[in-house]
């Protein structure tokens, strides 16, 4: 579906999104795009709306206004299995692993997308089932690889320092070949060496798969570093959008942060 | 401190997924295997067969069943006594209707049609969680047992209401039917788990099983990162009812010969395989074998204590046993809400790290 | 007025009856999930529990005999004595909170934070313990119980409704059940008590607090176990008038906790933290089960009120998972 | 299959073509990689050899090249020798992990053409240094990772270099003949690999190592430990290292076993135990470390767990030794031992992944006795050697059943051994180097005319024709009243106390002997631990009364036994102290081989050194240091000083 957009053509656009639960407004007609191999990051103080936008591109939260164009086609009320299935995946603000899988077998839960073995086969475990268990297994090794975390493969998740199921997490998404990276928050809570790893990753990931990415983060200095284009919400509105130059000098957002302390 | 796995090492990935990866686990497994089907038979008379074998190796399947949807997929079922009647009767029905279908056929059979009924009454589980999903599971223990109850057609308009078991046999072995031998009957049953038990392996493994566990872990995530939760419930509702189904069948056919609904597959039946589940372990293939196992010896194990030995009433014994299942659920939940599966886990777990404590 | 409209008043007036001693029930399961957000399937239990202890304690039963018997081959089996109904409904009211705090003690105190649905099957476990151990204590044969409470068909009502029907028409009055009544009553009384208790009471609002959100009141220092126990008992008590009624109506018996199981589609309907939400739910249910067995159930070989509360439960459930009273869940990632 | 015209077994390459044959369908090498091992027999590993080797002369490598290894143990980079010397080229491995200006200096020095690096990491270490390395044409690289954006003109992965070579062989049926005929001419007097010793002092030397060097050496340890075609071994210490050169590559292709190459750093346990090689082969470091950590986990065993342990220990260091050398003990003993095998050694051999070792080695540095006896007793057939870069490894080598812990062993075969006056080792074999790469006087200086080789080490043979190695020759000094002081000699004997992690002797040219000591921060904080001492970092557990009271015990130890040899006696510590922060590697402190640098710390430490002397109970120290992300920072402390009795020399020696 998106072989068809060129690096840097548009492969994302909202168009004036709005978005409320009952009668609390979360977003109020919020508008921006995504390019195709672009890190763009959505910024903002909390409770901007940053993740309600992010439940909205992945088909989560259905806004009651505005449209979501997908790789140029308009979306009509998709499931969030079916968008997934569309090359869109993400990570989420607080970890949201499968605490009772292993590390192996929670990214290999994100390749369900690439598997289609009928029960009958998976069943008996021959043929097809496993063909594509073992194709798979070794794509997701790939990624423990490329994520160096061969010594958890088999660690139940559960049993992870934080940073590590960060890393987990985001292997998981990256095992689905996501066309569109959604980051919330990736280097919440970590300290700076861990900052550091997970930012290499994330531009590993660019260069490495082409994947386009979208991240929210609060910390402005990794923000800028990694991105290309930032939006800024605040209280549900989009108040800046842009380069980082041009975000640094832009009086709306600095305002919106003046006394918003960032971690 | 007997294992041994310096040098047992996998050079592919088919070797690396297998169920029992180290050297000494296979082998136990053969071993366990050929003892159930080469010696057992033979010294197994009709008290063990009725009284410890059969049960266990049926309510085992059930226990499995079971445990797929509530263990492994995290929807819990109350409806199992519906569901193990359902098997039954659509055993009944088939052999009565096709009286030269295969037993073997005629049990997967009524696991199939029970897999559709399961399935059906698992529509409601993509909208509601927990135990309003359990509540709404009684409505199909319920609804069903009055079903074969009330409508003549399921038991052919017997006057008893009752349903009695037709002989059927195989390669000249009765399996079903006063004149069916122990060994017999236990061997039939025996193929379905070991069969069945490696099934529910086979996808609890793959990428059902994960979509099933993502699922009970953390069904918006899972849903987000493309696992389809209506294939995901349904297969589950599926795939249990059909191994609860089989469980029903052999346990009217092979069994008990013949069963009055109301009391075969009432509400005590959902409870007593969801306590297997609980007491062997949820989410694990082990666990569904202990459960049912202990759940079938402890009772035997009390009343031949109470009432052979000490030669108390029936009826004491029988009070007894109630408050020390109960006793048991709770203290499980308590002290290990993973089960026996849990516990024989954490042993191996002391034996691989030996003599190391952790 | 055609006996048809009357018999059908008649019986929606049956189910209302009937939907109040489900409220009942309901009201213990209420009281403890808004508390402890457990779902207490024990509640039946309880109830059967407490009819036993009353009936056995009014009796002068002794307690456990048949183990005594049996052990000691003994044949001891009463006091010999018979106690006025209060003093038995006092004691057994004691009996209750001692069960509650044991309860508590036992296994709530182990089970802090655990996930709701092992809390229900651990109370699924401590039912199945307290049916034995009731069994065990006061024997499992079929009871009479008799706290003095009206029986029989209400003849006055008969005598006056009489005349309601049209002339020439065959109607011999409208049958309702005394007990039926007086449980209205009862539970109408109970229901008036709690919600004074919940709101005039330092306990009761400390309840309260507790029921909307557990962290607050733990850290405004209401200690929970504290809570805890109150609630079991008071659901101890609540079990025990339902059991009574039921008792009194049809024999202490076995089926009678499985109104426990009857009392769970009550709840979806009425959402499982809303007092007066039980008890409409109850009523829903009763006059629901009563007019479809009544119209529908002949058709289909009777009986239905086996089921017919459960499958109303689950369609409802379907088309609006939070209850009557509950608002929409928003879900978040 | 490839069987050429074949001419004696005189080089690698002859080997591999000889294994491809003989082995064909054997593993020859494993790798866990992507989770499972994946394995090459040795006819895949000749074909993919081959390929590589021909992709490297498609971009120009030659006989006589210099090619640079930098990288861990991955089979590509092993491949690298073989592929490189079909061709003549000579392969140049080289410390991966040292820093930017000695790999410049060693890649400068041989002015090395090519460099195989592993990765990314490697890759910008070595472009940083290109400007100053005139005769580097091309870098080859193996893992792709991180590496897509740069510039491929100089640049080429090593699956890519196959792939061409894959697709010249199809392309030119000829060039397999060409290839193997390449190999047929060249002989074993070749220069067959330049590994650069890294130096305790001064720059690294080249030390140029031929064929026949490697191949006899290699034969010969083959030949002493009835090595063939079965072993399974696991590489895993740097591939510059002659021990790991011979270990993982002359006798990988001599006698036809299988080598085994770990995942990554951290799983290396996990990967030994899963693969249990029946060859082993660690510096003293890693039996100490493993020891530690068994001793560290055995401590929070339960009561009983915990004195089983203790039990069959203590059975096994009675009699676990003897039963291993074939000695004879009492029936009961015996019976004791196998059950503690049951229970203990077995399992814990399982662990350590050692079940099926036939043969192990400890060299590179003396091993503490305890330590040594305490593998042995377990059943593992651990062994000392003495060897050297110059000597392709082997100078002596315990044989089976004569092992002592104190001496490293009888000449090895073909070796011969000569004492010189001073007490320093001198050897002749057929293992012996052709010379320094381009430092002659370096070379007549270790070599005589003759043959002769200078270790540098001082020893003494004793009557059963074992060796035992005191100290650097060099090193031995002497104290002001001319009694004998051998650093290392007093070094070791503290080191062997596992809570003593590194010492630095003085004494040479002074009035009595003196030590600085490195605390072991595993095992004292465990051991605090236990004895509940708080602390809040290895300087207050340093400088802790209760820690200085223990190495106290340790030191007093030592000098009674100092005092018992006459020769000794005279080197007793008269004073000491704990040092504040951890001898380090980064600081230039330790060789990258973890050896202390004696003269740098000298005068790193001037003012604590002055203190050991000048009688001052304490002093105090300021000195920079270089943490791991590479930021320099200061760490001050007052070390404090202590005094120790001395012991008059025992009569007993006196009057024998």
């Amino acid at each position: 579906m998106a072989s068809g957009i060129e690096p840097g053509a548009e492969l994302l656009r909202i168009e004036n999104i709005s978005l409320s639960f009952g009668g609390v407004k979360a977003l109020t007609d919020v508008s921006f795009n995504i390019k195709r191999g672009e890190v763009r990051a959505i910024i903002g103080p909390n409770g901007a709306g940053k993740s309600s936008m992010l439940n909205v591109i992945n088909g989560f939260y259905h806004p009651q206004v505005g449209e979501v164009w997908y790789c140029g086609e308009k979306r009509k009320g998709a499931k969030p299995h079916q968008i997934a299935h569309q090359g869109i995946a993400r990570t989420f603000q607080n970890i949201a692993l499968f605490k009772g899988m292993s590390t192996l077998d929670n990214i290999m839960t994100g390749r369900s997308t690439h598997m289609a073995a009928n029960m009958l086969s998976q069943a008996i475990w021959r043929g097809t089932a496993e063909k594509e268990e073992i194709k798979n297994r070794r794509y997701v090794e790939e990624i423990i690889d490329f994520l160096e975390i061969q010594s958890i493969r088999k660690t139940p998740v559960g049993r992870l320092p934080y940073g590590l199921q960060k890393r987990v997490e985001l292997g998981r998404a990256l095992a689905a070949e996501p066309v569109l990276l959604l980051l919330d928050e990736p280097m919440a809570g970590m300290n700076v060496e861990e900052k550091e790893d997970m930012s290499r990753f994330i531009l590993d990931v660019q260069s490495e798969f082409g994947t386009t990415i979208a991240i929210i983060e609060h910390d402005m200095g990794v923000v800028m570093d990694i991105s290309d284009r930032l939006v800024v919400l605040d209280y549900g509105k989009k108040i800046g959008d842009g380069t980082p130059e041009e975000i640094r000098n832009n009086q709306a957002v600095i305002d919106a942060y003046l006394g918003v302390p960032h971690e | 401190m007997f294992y041994r796995q310096a040098g047992d090492f996998k050079t592919t990935y088919r070797d690396d997924i297998q169920t029992f990866p180290l050297k000494q686990d296979r082998w136990g497994y053969y071993i366990v295997l050929a003892v159930a089907f080469l010696v057992v038979p033979f010294f197994i008379n009709d008290y063990w067969t009725s009284a410890v074998m059969l049960p266990f190796l049926i309510y085992a399947i059930a226990a499995l069943g079971l445990n797929i949807l509530t263990g492994y997929c995290g929807q819990v079922s109350l409806g199992t006594g519906g569901f193990l009647a359902v098997g039954a009767y659509a055993s009944y029905k088939i052999m009565t209707s096709f009286p030269d279908l295969n037993i073997f056929i005629v049990v997967l059979l009524s696991g199939v049609v029970t897999a559709a009924v399961g399935m059906l009454f698992g529509i409601p589980s993509l909208r509601i969680k927990g135990f309003y999903l359990a509540v709404a599971t009684l409505a199909a223990q319920f609804f069903l047992v009055w079903l074969f109850n009330k409508v003549p057609w399921f038991y052919n308009n017997s006057a008893s209401g009752q349903i009695s078991v037709p002989e059927r046999s195989m390669f000249g072995f009765a399996i079903t039917g006063p004149n069916a031998d122990a060994p017999v009957r236990y061997l039939f049953c025996l193929t379905f788990l070991v069969l069945l038990a490696w099934v529910a392996r086979n996808l609890t493994r793959g990428r059902l099983g994960r979509s099933w566990m993502a699922i009970r872990d953390m069904d918006i995530a899972a849903e987000i990162i493309g696992v389809n939760p209506l294939k995901s419930k349904l297969s589950a509702f599926a795939v249990s009812s059909f191994f609860i189904g089989v469980a029903g069948a052999l346990f009217f056919s092979v069994y008990l010969g013949a069963v009055e609904v109301g009391e075969a597959f009432g509400i005590t039946q959902s409870f007593l395989v969801l306590f297997m589940i609980i007491i062997g372990g949820l989410g694990s293939i082990f666990g569904s074998f202990a459960g049912a196992a202990f759940l079938v010896l402890v009772p035997v194990l009390l009343k031949n204590i109470m009432v052979n030995w000490l030669g108390w009433p029936t009826d004491i014994a029988v009070h007894i046993e109630f408050m020390v299942v109960g006793g048991l659920i709770v203290l499980f939940l308590i002290a290990e809400p993973h089960g026996l599966a849990q516990l024989w886990r954490l042993a191996k777990d002391k034996f691989l790290l030996w003599p190391f404590p952790h | 007025m055609s006996p048809d409209v009357l018999y059908t008043i008649e019986v929606i007036l049956n189910g209302l009856m009937a939907g109040v001693m489900y409220a009942l029930v309901a009201l213990g399961f209420v009281l403890i999930f808004k508390a402890s957000g457990i779902f207490n399937y024990a509640q039946g239990v309880m109830a059967l529990f407490a009819a036993m202890t009353l009936v056995g304690i009014q009796n002068g039963q002794v307690p456990f005999s048949h183990l005594i018997n049996a052990i000691f081959g003994t044949h001891i089996h009463h006091f010999g004595w018979q106690l006025p109904a209060i003093v038995a409904i006092l004691l057994t009211v004691v009996v209750m909170i001692i069960f509650a705090i044991l309860v508590e003690r036992l296994v709530l105190k182990h089970l802090v934070n655990q996930e709701p649905i092992i809390l229900f099957m651990a109370t699924i476990g401590l039912a199945y313990f307290m049916e034995g151990f009731g069994d065990l204590m006061w024997g499992s044969e079929i009871k009479t119980l008799d706290v003095g409470l009206p029986q029989g068909a209400s003849l006055a009502l008969e005598e006056y409704t009489l005349k309601w029907a049209a002339e020439g028409t065959e109607y011999y009055g409208m049958y309702l059940d005394k007990l039926d009544m007086v449980a209205a009553l009862v539970a109408l009384g109970l229901v008036i008590v709690l919600s004074l208790f919940s709101q005039y009471t330092k306990t009761g609002r400390a309840l309260r607090a507790v029921a909307d959100d557990h962290q607050a009141a733990l850290s405004v220092g209401i200690s929970l176990r504290k809570i805890w126990v109150i609630t079991w008992c008071i659901a101890g008590v609540v079990a025990m008038v339902a059991g009574v009624m039921w008792g009194s109506k049809s024999g202490v018996q076995f089926s009678l906790s499985l109104i426990a199981l009857k009392a769970l589609p009550v709840l979806i309907l009425g959402g499982f933290t809303s007092i007066p939400g039980a008890i409409i739910g109850g009523l829903i249910i009763g006059v629901g089960e009563k007019l479809f067995e009544y119209s529908i159930g002949p058709m289909i070989g009777g009986a239905t009120e086996n089921w017919f509360a459960y499958v109303l439960a689950l369609f409802f459930l379907v088309f609006r998972p939070q209850g009557l009273f509950g608002d929409k869940i928003i879900e978040r990632v | 299959m490839q069987s050429s015209p074949q001419s004696t077994l005189d080089t690698f390459p002859k080997y591999l073509i000889r294994n491809s044959d003989v082995h064909a369908s054997r593993a020859a090498m494993r790798h866990k990689n992507y989770g499972v091992w994946q394995s090459w027999t040795w006819a895949e590993l000749f074909e993919e050899i081959r390929a590589y080797s021909i992709g490297l002369q498609l971009i120009g490598l030659k006989a006589g090249d210099k090619i640079a290894i930098v990288g861990s143990n991955r089979p590509r980079l092993y491949w690298t020798f073989a592929a490189a010397q079909a061709l003549g080229a000579v392969p140049v491995p080289v410390y991966a992990e040292s820093v930017a200006e000695e790999m410049e200096f060693v890649l400068e020095h041989a002015d090395v053409q090519y460099a195989v690096c592993q990765d990314q990491e490697q890759v910008d270490k070595v472009q940083s240094m290109t400007e100053r390395l005139p005769a580097l044409q091309h870098l080859l690289y193996d893992e792709h990772r991180g590496l897509r954006e740069y510039n491929h003109d100089k640049l080429h992965s090593i699956a890519g270099l196959q792939e061409q070579g894959r697709a010249a062989l199809v392309a030119n049926p000829d060039l397999a003949k060409e290839w193997l005929q390449g190999i047929d001419a060249s002989h074993g007097g070749e220069l067959c690999v330049m590994l650069y010793t890294s130096g305790t002092t001064g720059r690294p030397k080249g030390v140029m190592l031929s064929y026949d060097n490697l191949l006899l050496s290699s034969l010969n340890g083959n030949a002493f430990d009835k090595l063939d075609h079965n072993e399974e071994i696991i590489a895993y210490l740097p591939l510059a290292w002659v021990g790991d050169h011979v270990f993982s590559y002359g006798q990988f292709l001599t006698a036809g076993y299988c080598v085994c190459c770990p995942e990554s750093g951290e799983t290396i346990d996990i990967d030994r135990r899963e693969i249990a090689p029946t060859y082993f082969f660690a510096p003293p470091r890693v039996f100490e470390s493993l020891l530690t950590t068994i001793t560290v986990r055995m401590d929070d065993a339960g009561k009983v767990k915990g004195a089983m342990y203790k039990y069959f220990m203590a059975v096994a260091e009675r009699c676990g030794e003897k039963i291993l050398n074939g000695q004879s003990v009492n029936i009961v003993d015996k019976l004791k031992y196998k059950v503690g095998n049951l229970f203990v050694y077995g399992p814990l051999r399982n662990q350590l992944g050692m079940s099926r070792i036939k043969v192990g080695y400890t060299a590179g540095e003396a091993i503490g006795p305890e330590i040594f006896s305490f593998y042995r007793s377990l059943g593992i057939n651990l062994k000392q050697l003495y060897g050297q870069t110059e000597a392709s490894v082997y100078i002596t080598a315990q044989p089976d059943g004569e092992i002592y812990p104190d001496t490293v062993g009888k000449p090895s075969i073909d070796v011969e051994l000569l004492l010189a006056d001073d007490g320093e080792v001198l050897y002749r074999s057929p293992g012996v180097f052709m010379g320094y790469y381009k430092n002659d006087e370096a070379t007549r200086s270790t070599k005589t005319e003759d043959g002769w080789v200078h270790t540098g080490d001082a020893g003494f043979i004793d009557d059963d024709g074992h060796l035992h190695i005191i100290d650097r020759a060099k090193d031995v000094g002497k104290l002001l009243d001319g009694s004998m002081f051998p650093p290392k000699y007093i070094e070791n004997k503290l080191k062997f106390f596992p809570s003593i992690q590194e010492v630095v002797a003085f004494g040479d040219q002074r009035d009595f002997a003196t030590v600085m000591i490195n605390i072991d921060l595993t095992s004292v904080s465990n051991w605090a631990e236990r004895n509940n001492i708080a602390y809040a970092s290895y300087q207050e557990l340093a400088s802790h009364p209760q820690v200085y009271d223990m190495i106290r015990e340790h030191v007093d130890q030592v000098n009674r036994d100092l005092s018992e040899e006459p020769r000794m006696a005279g080197a007793q510590i008269k004073r000491f102290l704990v040092l504040h922060k951890e001898l380090d590697a980064d600081d230039g402190e330790l060789t990258r081989t973890q050896k202390v640098r004696r003269s740098f710390i000298a005068e790193r430490y001037l003012p604590l050194i002055e203190g050991l002397y000048d009688g001052s109970t304490e002093r105090f120290i300021s000195t920079e240091v270089v943490f791991e992300d590479g930021r320099r920072g200061e760490i001050s402390a007052t070390v404090r000083i202590e005094e120790m009795e001395i012991y008059g020399a025992s009569e007993l020696r006196e009057s024998a």
